[in-house]
């Protein structure tokens, strides 16, 4: 039970426990953040790897994920706004028009 | 420090509050960002703690607190999905968990390189990675077309 | 230039032209409907006439493929643009384009809306037809057998009956089904064969010599048989056809049954027969059984039916058992005897589906108790429906006789053998098959009694306004097929003459073990 | 110079953000994004057909001619959903969007990293959610732009989780890593390799990660959902074979590619039976192929490529004369729903026909293209000894005929019923029509040729 | 004279092209009625002389039988099916018969049918007929016999039905032909079973091949094929259990129940077992059959005779009985007498059907004996025509039926080839019977007292000489014709079977036993019909139900009815149609809605709920990784 292995072990439960928010919170913000969340659980056992091996190219995609990840929540805040505006509600159930 | 990250993580999906999830999450980032530091990659956990939680999180908070819908009361937090959803999180967790442990990679028991530093990675970066920086650029680029137009989307739906 | 140098260009030409047809009747679409009837009977016209001209050139004692045209057209898969007449095709590619004219004359008034559309498909229905008859590369054959449904489809759901829609969807859903696991056994067949010999073709002549363990060869026959019984139809895939039939605008169901099933059986002398025939030996007794089950499940069925379409449409299983009955017999009468009656069920069925469309067109309803004593009302019409009838009855000096006495002889001479060498149950088989006879007497004359005879009984008929007898149109379409009937009847030396060679080489085909000797190919359907 | 199709893209869409700045043109920004889209095309095809092969940025990125050959098809394909979009955009944004999107497709097919891979799947997806959003009609757009957003990040998600342990794994992020790491008997490396296969599974949606396509479908406008269903897909399939190169599919993941992709081919053409939308019935359609266009990683690796292509290719050039000819309507629900279809060929001929010549090949029946793709594809799979998932398949294929010929019968077979709104496609949809035909001719009646080009 | 033999056939076929096409509503009755006419007997007649000139050709060749092929109908593999005609004494005898016999009834019959509203139509079917049927009598080989086989039987089923506006009519027609069609399956099944063994269908090499027992003809049992053509027979020659049809076909105009189902066509069955003779020589089972089957059905043909009251009804029970008669000389091996029992009861039987008709043509349409009855002195010439006939048919000595008769008898009872005493008792019963119903007939309706209603009586009129005529002349046969030695005329080609020894000195005792039955009958008919009716009222009285069963014919159409055509029908019906078809066919529209709710719960799965997605994401990550561990 050495260090890494736990961390890895960390960065799947922040994956998991990311995506298990998106399954089970029905604020559209917080499984937004959930989101984040599993990214981050990816990073950190990008950045333990790349540290372990002493490459660069683990930083370097951790580099990309931070920049993609804003980018996406600087999409999906507005598309959010959007529902928002019409159901003035952030409960995503309210959301499932489209069914069948 | 990776319970604690672990814990308020945990806590994200059980506060109500989006103000207070938000708060979670950043424990978290900052937790991972320590971490990070304790690893050697200093520079990663300056940029975590840079863009994520004062980038990031800050603009999430920013709209929390913009938008304060009320949740409808009596409605739960929690889609009715929570008891499948938590044993196949259970599920998951396991399977990951169990290909990290039974893993035979050497990685696992390397002894781990030295750390290294910002100037090899920029470098590293700049010459061996620079067409990701190149792309980076561009997806930059249409990432922020991509906001604006749903931003003027949205304005002609207000309007 | 002689001929032979012109027979492939001929031959290409009788394929092309309905497409040429439905070029022009596209073009011609906004114009008024004459335009595109008078497009479509001068295309088909001039078809048959190519035609007859490459029968009447069509040398008899050459074997292989005459008239052949061969291109690369998909080399990396081995496919080429190979088509061909030979004995197997030359009698059902002349049947095709001589009730080409005259499914378009059949219609010429009663299809009165989309007409351009109607005959760009009856057209694009003849290629289709035609295609698979002269087609002598299996990628090619299942381009145009599939390629049918499409045209057939539109056709009995856009000008079809009341319950058209459910009609053709079964049609289609029915063979498409079928289609679906002969290709696969077709990748499979030249697969194997590609690995086996190192051949990677299409063409049938090549098939021919590939050589498959029984497993493999009943496991191919098997899913070859099951596309090309629902087509013929045998018992008990036959279900869709009284439902095609009755919805079928009346062009539709002469197409349906005087080419269309001929596919099944073509298939099966052509194809499925040739190509596995450890396996359908191995397999006679039980298609042979089905054969007769056909035969007589046909009459009994049309014996109550009180629809007259659907009367012709049973009948039709019934005939066609004999075709698969004399094709079984693996004699050579009987091969003969199938192949005429393939043809003389064409022109039979034909003639009867025209003639009930006829009335059709004069009464509106299909409901046999409508009718009585047409014979008093309209002699030219029921001289014809007679001529017909006793034609599907097998009466001799027709056509129908030529066919079911070759086949049931044949059935019957392979069967007196196996019952000297102490099996009887083919000779029990080919005894039941002969009560056929009988019953098809029972169920057309059934028919005849209550349409032609007894007091006077037709739908919208008046003493003031009689029902009109036949047009000039509707005598000489008739009349044209009678003398098919008549000539195929008194004279068939000629056309049997010309499928002799053909016969041969399916019993040699059939007749030939084609199991591999030493290890046999990795078993079919096994996933390594 | 390898990257001369990108680069023009890349030429595009400053020259289109200018021209926005500007705030000029806004009905010439289709020209300009179509000059760019013909322009990278020809490149593309001109450099594959020179035979051109280069690796610019060692371990990043590398063109070979059969990656250039479906670059350029791929950019084709696009320029009929350029001229569809006429009608529905009439500001730039759209055409940029696209364009950028287009550049991450160009990137997956020769990427040879990770790094490069991943962007690309973002690239060629960030664009699309604001696409969806884009011809904002109905409150449903943000909800199916929504969900796509939070799917497909989660896809992406997935994948980093794949290769950051194949990484860790192997210690490389080049690609070609992935085909080895197929056979290892390491358990982490196995997760990793599942991992980053179900993450394009979910892009590609295959059952049961297809939930998102059918709503994300419905909600979005028919130039994007014609996007979607053809280029998106073909890419991240493209991606795929990148990914699968040189190698044949062994244990575990064979069993993966043979029986999810049957599962969402039974499913996908199941589902479309009942549908009333026509966008919802396309989606689930296109589920069902992007089963088949699995199927074809069962096969050798040697004719993946070309199998994968072609198919792509048929399946595309036949969705997208549908949706090119498809008649426009007062609300985009009228546009969308099945029902405004009732007896279109007594109002429409033209439209009519076309609709069913591309339902019949998507229904995979000759002489269409469709048929030539199932069959090179199912070919290969026999030939790789997998006869009885072939057989499995293409019954699977046979449930989906039904409901094509439904909407043949709805197009032909019954009275018809305008609604008041319903305009012929636009000047530009219908050239489109035409192009996607001449397309479909061509693969119909030469596939031989179109198959040596490759 | 190359073609003559196809001359012959071909011309009635002419005819009836002509008629077919000039003189019904085909062509608008474009002939008149006395065109018709002329063309219509025109053609026969010739074919007669043509006959003639053959026959005279034949003797001239020494009667070594002529063959004539006319092309080759087809070419299999090595066997040959060629359409070829065969002309000896037995179809030279066949022939005249037919030609002469259908000649005077085409004559008779345009007295008979004049005024018709499809006068044409009915000389065009007769000449059809008169085709077919030389067709039969002169084919070399089967296949050309069976054409005209199952040509005649069209004819007889058109002609049955030829006032089809009745419906009963046209369906005695129908019945005629099934019956018919079911002795056809037979001879189909024989016909198979000679070409499997012989390779060919030339009924002159069959038989051959049989007398000299080649091994060829060792593969198949004689016994076998002769019943098989037997059963074929039993259809055309309406023998039991296939005589249903004839009775019913009376439904026709009179001209065609003496043209057809007397004279000639139901003599087929025995002209094809006479023709095929070098099988039945070697089957001695079949020929025991045949002569049992034969007996009985003329016993019980008979019977029925005796109580029947429609005048047509009870000549064709009685053609049925003699039919009987002709194959138990076949089955005793005498094919020779049968021939010429053949020809004598062409004579008579046709006289009488023709009488007949002369007398319903008198009475205008009345069919019933009960009300005729002194018509002697109103239609003489008829009257003494028909009592000729009868006293022929009856065995009076002298006369045709005499001849032929006794000589059938004498051969059941002493024939060396299956003659046995209890045949000759049946038989010689039946002549009993025979002379009793003819004379009974004979008896009410020309002698005793008029019972014809008024209006009836009032118009009683003598027939045209078109039709006495005729009457005369056939008389004058079955008179004469007895003294044509038929059976010794053909022992040249088909021996006479040898007599056990130590019987030939029963001949004489045997000869007056059969005059004494004969005139026993006449003296029984007198008796009973003679007198007052109250006596044969009485009779009747006293064996009531025997009455009713033999008036019901036994009930054998009714048994039929219930036993073959009922079931089928109900199996078609209720066990294939509403069963078996509509089983396949649910079957598959289950099928079809098994799909459709399938694709509905899909559809209700995806229900919006991005949750639930997400769920089916995380599960389908778990679920793959697990599988994916299968292989560790």
């Amino acid at each position: 039970m050495d260090r890494v292995t736990l961390l890895l072990w960390l960065s799947g439960a922040l994956f998991s426990l990311g995506l298990l928010g998106v399954i089970v919170r029905r604020n559209a913000l917080v499984m937004l953040m959930c989101m984040e969340l599993m990214l981050n659980g990816v990073n950190l056992s990008l950045v333990t790897f790349s540290q372990q091996r002493g490459d660069a190219a683990g930083a370097v995609l951790v580099f990309l994920v931070f920049v993609v990840a804003t980018a996406e929540i600087a999409l999906a805040i507005p598309i959010v706004l959007l529902l928002v505006r019409f159901k003035r509600s952030m409960d995503i159930d309210r959301y499932s028009d489209l069914k069948g | 420090m990776g319970v604690i990250a672990l814990i308020s993580a945990a806590l994200m999906l059980v506060i109500r509050e989006p103000m207070r999830v938000a708060l979670a999450l950043i424990t978290t980032m900052v937790m991972l960002g320590g971490i990070y530091g304790l690893l050697g990659v200093h520079f990663i956990a300056a940029f975590q703690v840079l863009i994520y939680v004062g980038a990031v999180m800050v603009f999430m908070v920013y709209v929390i607190m913009l938008l304060e819908v009320r949740e409808a009361p009596g409605n739960t937090r929690y889609s009715r999905f929570l008891v499948p959803g938590v044993t196949a999180f259970a599920a998951l967790v396991g399977v990951l968990g169990i290909s990290v442990f039974r893993s035979t990679a050497d990685v696992l028991s390397a002894p781990g390189a030295p750390a290294f530093s910002l100037t090899q990675f920029s470098s590293a970066f700049l010459s061996q990675y620079w067409l990701e920086f190149e792309l980076t650029s561009v997806f930059l680029v249409a990432a922020i077309v991509a906001a604006l137009a749903v931003i003027k989307v949205s304005r002609r739906a207000h309007g | 230039m002689s001929e032979f140098t012109m027979g492939p260009t001929l031959l290409n030409l009788v394929l092309w032209l309905p497409m040429v047809g439905v070029a022009l009747v596209l073009l011609a679409a906004r114009a008024n409907d004459g335009l595109a009837r008078a497009i479509s009977v001068a295309t088909m016209g001039v078809q048959f006439a190519v035609a007859a001209m490459l029968y009447l050139q069509f040398d008899a004692t050459a074997p292989g493929l005459q008239f052949a045209t061969q291109l690369p057209w998909i080399a990396q898969w081995g496919v080429s643009y190979l088509i061909g007449l030979d004995g197997f095709n030359i009698l059902l590619v002349l049947l095709t384009a001589f009730l080409g004219p005259i499914v378009v004359l059949g219609a010429w008034t009663s299809i009165k809306k989309d007409v351009p559309l109607f005959h760009g498909m009856v057209l694009l229905l003849q290629f289709a037809m035609m295609g698979a008859f002269v087609a002598q590369d299996l990628f090619l054959f299942y381009l145009f057998w599939e390629a049918m449904l499409i045209p057939m489809f539109l056709i009995i759901g856009m000008w079809g009956g009341a319950r058209r829609v459910y009609a053709t969807l079964k049609f289609v859903l029915y063979t498409a089904f079928g289609s679906i696991l002969m290709l696969a056994a077709v990748i499979y067949l030249v697969h194997t064969m590609q690995q086996s010999s190192g051949v990677l073709s299409f063409a049938f002549d090549d098939l021919y010599r590939a050589q498959l363990p029984l497993s493999v060869q009943t496991i191919l026959l098997g899913a070859f048989a099951l596309s090309f019984a629902i087509k013929v139809p045998m018992v008990p895939l036959h279900t869709w056809l009284p439902d095609a039939h009755v919805e079928a605008p009346t062009a539709g169901s002469v197409i349906l049954a005087g080419v269309l099933l001929k596919m099944g059986t073509y298939g099966f002398m052509k194809l499925g027969f040739p190509l596995f025939p450890d396996a359908a030996r191995a397999f006679t007794p039980i298609l042979m059984t089905l054969a007769v089950i056909s035969i007589v499940y046909g009459a009994c069925l049309a014996l109550v039916q009180t629809d007259i379409k659907k009367i012709i449409a049973y009948s039709s299983i019934s005939h066609l058992g004999y075709v698969m009955l004399g094709l079984l017999s693996l004699e050579l009468v009987g091969i003969q005897g199938a192949i005429i009656q393939m043809v003389s069920h064409g022109l039979v069925a034909a003639g009867l589906f025209l003639l009930v469309g006829m009335i059709y067109d004069r009464c509106h309803t299909r409901e046999l108790a409508a009718y009585g004593g047409l014979a008093r009302l309209l002699p030219v019409y029921s001289v014809f429906f007679m001529i017909f009838t006793l034609a599907s009855v097998g009466l001799p000096t027709t056509s129908g006789f030529t066919g079911e006495f070759l086949a049931l002889m044949g059935a019957f001479t392979a069967a007196w053998p196996a019952h000297l060498d102490g099996s009887n149950y083919p000779l029990v088989l080919a005894v039941v098959a002969v009560t056929g006879v009988v019953l098809g007497a029972m169920y057309m004359l059934r028919f005849a009694l209550t349409f032609l005879f007894g007091e006077v009984k037709a739908p919208h008929h008046s003493p003031e306004h009689p029902l009109l007898d036949l047009s000039w149109r509707e005598k000489s379409i008739l009349g044209l097929l009678a003398v098919a009937v008549f000539a195929l009847g008194l004279f068939p030396n000629g056309a049997l003459q010309k499928t002799e060679l053909a016969a041969k080489t399916y019993q040699s085909l059939v007749t030939t073990s084609r199991v591999p000797v030493g290890s046999p190919v990795s078993q079919a359907g096994v996933t390594p | 110079m390898a990257m001369l199709p990108e680069h023009l893209l890349l030429g595009g869409i400053v020259l289109l953000i200018v021209m926005a700045v500007l705030g000029r043109g806004a009905r010439s920004a289709l020209w300009v994004a179509l000059g760019a889209v013909v322009a990278s095309c020809t490149a593309a095809f001109w450099l594959s057909n020179a035979q051109f092969a280069a690796e610019p940025f060692a371990g990043q990125f590398s063109v070979t001619p059969a990656v250039l050959m479906a670059k350029g098809a791929l950019l084709a394909l696009a320029v009929p959903v350029l001229l569809m979009s006429r009608t529905e955009f009439s500001d730039g944004e759209f055409s940029i969007l696209l364009l950028s999107s287009l550049y991450g497709l160009c990137l997956l097919p020769s990427s040879d990293s990770f790094l490069v891979m991943f962007l690309g799947l973002e690239m060629l997806a960030m664009p699309v959610y604001a696409l969806v959003l884009l011809a904002f009609r109905r409150p449903q757009s943000a909800e199916s732009a929504f969900k796509y957003l939070v799917l497909s990040g989660a896809a992406s998600a997935t994948f980093l989780m794949g290769v950051s342990l194949l990484y860790g794994a192997t210690g490389s992020m080049s690609v070609s890593a992935f085909g080895p790491a197929l056979a290892a008997g390491d358990i982490m490396t196995r997760t990793a390799v599942v991992l980053v296969l179900l993450a394009l599974f979910l892009k590609a949606a295959v059952v049961p990660f297809h939930a998102w396509a059918p709503d994300t479908y419905e909600g979005a406008s028919i130039p994007v959902t014609a996007y979607m269903a053809t280029l998106t897909k073909g890419a991240v399939l493209l991606a795929a074979v990148r990914l699968f190169s040189g190698v044949n599919a062994s244990r575990p993941v064979v069993d993966l590619l043979m029986v999810l992709p049957l599962l969402s081919i039974v499913w996908g053409n199941l589902a479309a039976i009942k549908q009333q939308s026509f966008r919802r019935m396309i989606a689930y359609s296109s589920i069902a192929h992007a089963g088949y266009l699995f199927y074809a990683f069962l096969g050798d690796s040697a004719g993946r490529m070309q199998s994968v292509l072609f198919y792509v290719i048929a399946y595309s050039v036949t969705n997208l004369l549908a949706f090119a000819v498809m008649p426009q309507n007062d609300t985009d629900d009228q546009r969308d729903s099945l029902d405004a279809l009732k007896g279109l060929y007594h109002r429409n001929p033209f439209a009519a026909a076309m609709i069913a010549i591309a339902m019949l090949s998507l229904a995979g029946l000759p002489p269409f293209p469709g048929f030539a793709a199932k069959f090179l594809i199912f070919k290969n799979v026999v030939a790789a000894g997998y006869t009885t998932y072939a057989v499995l398949g293409l019954v699977g294929s046979y449930l989906g005929i039904y409901f094509y010929l439904r909407v043949i019968q709805l197009l032909f077979m019954t009275a018809s019923e305008t609604t008041p709104g319903e305009k012929e496609a636009g000047g530009a949809a219908r050239v489109a029509g035409v192009l996607c035909l001449v397309g479909t001719l061509v693969l119909a009646v030469l596939p031989g040729w179109v198959l040596g080009g490759m | 004279m190359p073609h003559t033999l196809a001359l012959i056939a071909l011309l009635p076929l002419v005819g009836f092209l002509l008629n077919g096409f000039f003189a019904t509503a085909l062509g608008g009755h474009r002939a008149n009625e006395r065109v018709a006419a002329i063309v219509g007997c025109a053609f026969p007649i010739a074919a007669f002389a043509v006959t003639i000139k053959a026959f005279l050709d034949l003797q001239a060749g020494g009667f070594v039988p002529i063959v004539e092929p006319l092309y080759r109908w087809a070419l299999i593999g090595s066997s040959v099916f060629e359409i070829a005609f065969y002309f000896d004494r037995l179809s030279a005898i066949m022939t005249l018969v037919v030609t002469g016999v259908g000649s005077v009834i085409h004559i008779y019959s345009t007295g008979y049918m004049h005024a018709d509203k499809s006068f044409g139509r009915f000389f065009a079917y007769l000449n059809l007929f008169l085709f077919f049927m030389l067709l039969l009598v002169l084919g070399r080989s089967l296949l050309v016999l069976f054409v005209g086989w199952e040509g005649v039987g069209l004819a007889s089923y058109l002609l049955i039905g030829f006032w089809f506006d009745d419906l009963t009519n046209a369906k005695a027609g129908r019945k005629a032909f099934i019956t018919n069609r079911i002795g056809d399956a037979g001879f189909l099944l024989g016909m198979f079973l000679l070409y499997r063994a012989f390779g060919t269908l030339d009924m002159d090499t069959i038989n051959g091949a049989f007398l000299t027992g080649s091994e060829a003809a060792m593969i198949v049992p004689a016994s076998l094929v002769g019943l098989l053509l037997f059963v074929g027979a039993t259809g055309k020659s309406a023998q039991i259990p296939l005589y249903v049809w004839l009775p019913d076909a009376m439904a026709g105009p009179t001209p065609v129940s003496a043209l057809i189902h007397a004279a000639t066509m139901v003599t087929a069955g025995v002209y094809l077992t006479a023709r095929m003779s070098g099988i039945y020589m070697m089957a001695p089972e079949a020929s025991q059959v045949m002569a049992v089957v034969g007996v009985l059905t003329a016993f019980f043909a008979a019977t029925v005779a005796l109580v029947q009251t429609d005048i047509k009804k009870v000549l064709a029970y009685s053609t049925v009985s003699q039919l009987g008669f002709m194959f138990l000389a076949l089955g005793v091996g005498a094919y020779g007498v049968a021939i010429f029992h053949v020809v004598t009861h062409a004579f008579f039987k046709a006289c009488l059907f023709l009488g007949a008709g002369s007398v319903i043509h008198a009475l205008g349409g009345e069919q019933d004996i009960r009300k005729m009855g002194g018509l002697r002195t109103r239609i003489p010439v008829t009257f003494w025509t028909f009592a000729i006939a009868t006293a022929a048919i009856a065995g009076i000595p002298g006369l045709a039926g005499f001849f032929s008769k006794d000589e059938i008898l004498w051969y059941a009872f002493a024939s060396a080839k299956g003659g046995a005493p209890w045949l000759w008792g049946m038989a010689a019963l039946t002549a009993l019977m025979t002379a009793f119903y003819m004379f009974r007939l004979l008896w009410l309706t020309f002698m005793g007292a008029s019972r014809m209603s008024h209006e009836v009586e009032h118009h009683v009129h003598e027939s045209p000489i078109s039709m006495t005529g005729v009457l005369m002349l056939l008389a004058l046969l079955s008179a004469g014709g007895g003294y044509i030695a038929i059976p010794h005329f053909l022992e040249a080609q088909i021996p006479l079977p040898p007599i056990v020894e130590n019987l030939e000195h029963y001949e004489h005792t045997l000869l007056i036993v059969s005059i004494v039955l004969a005139f026993a009958g006449l003296g029984l008919a007198v008796f009973m019909y003679g007198g007052p009716p109250s006596r044969a009222e009485a009779i009747k009285q006293g064996s009531l139900p025997v009455h009713r069963l033999l008036s019901g014919k036994y009930f054998v159409d009714e048994l039929y009815d219930r036993a073959i055509v009922k079931p089928l029908v109900w199996f078609s019906d209720v066990v294939l149609l509403r069963g078996s078809d509509k089983l396949l066919d649910s079957s598959l529209n289950g099928l079809a809605s098994l799909a459709q709710r399938s694709a509905g719960m899909l559809g209700r799965m995806q229900t919006g709920s991005l949750h639930l997605y997400a769920l089916l994401v995380m599960l389908g990550i778990v679920g793959a990784l697990l599988w994916s561990w299968r292989h560790v």
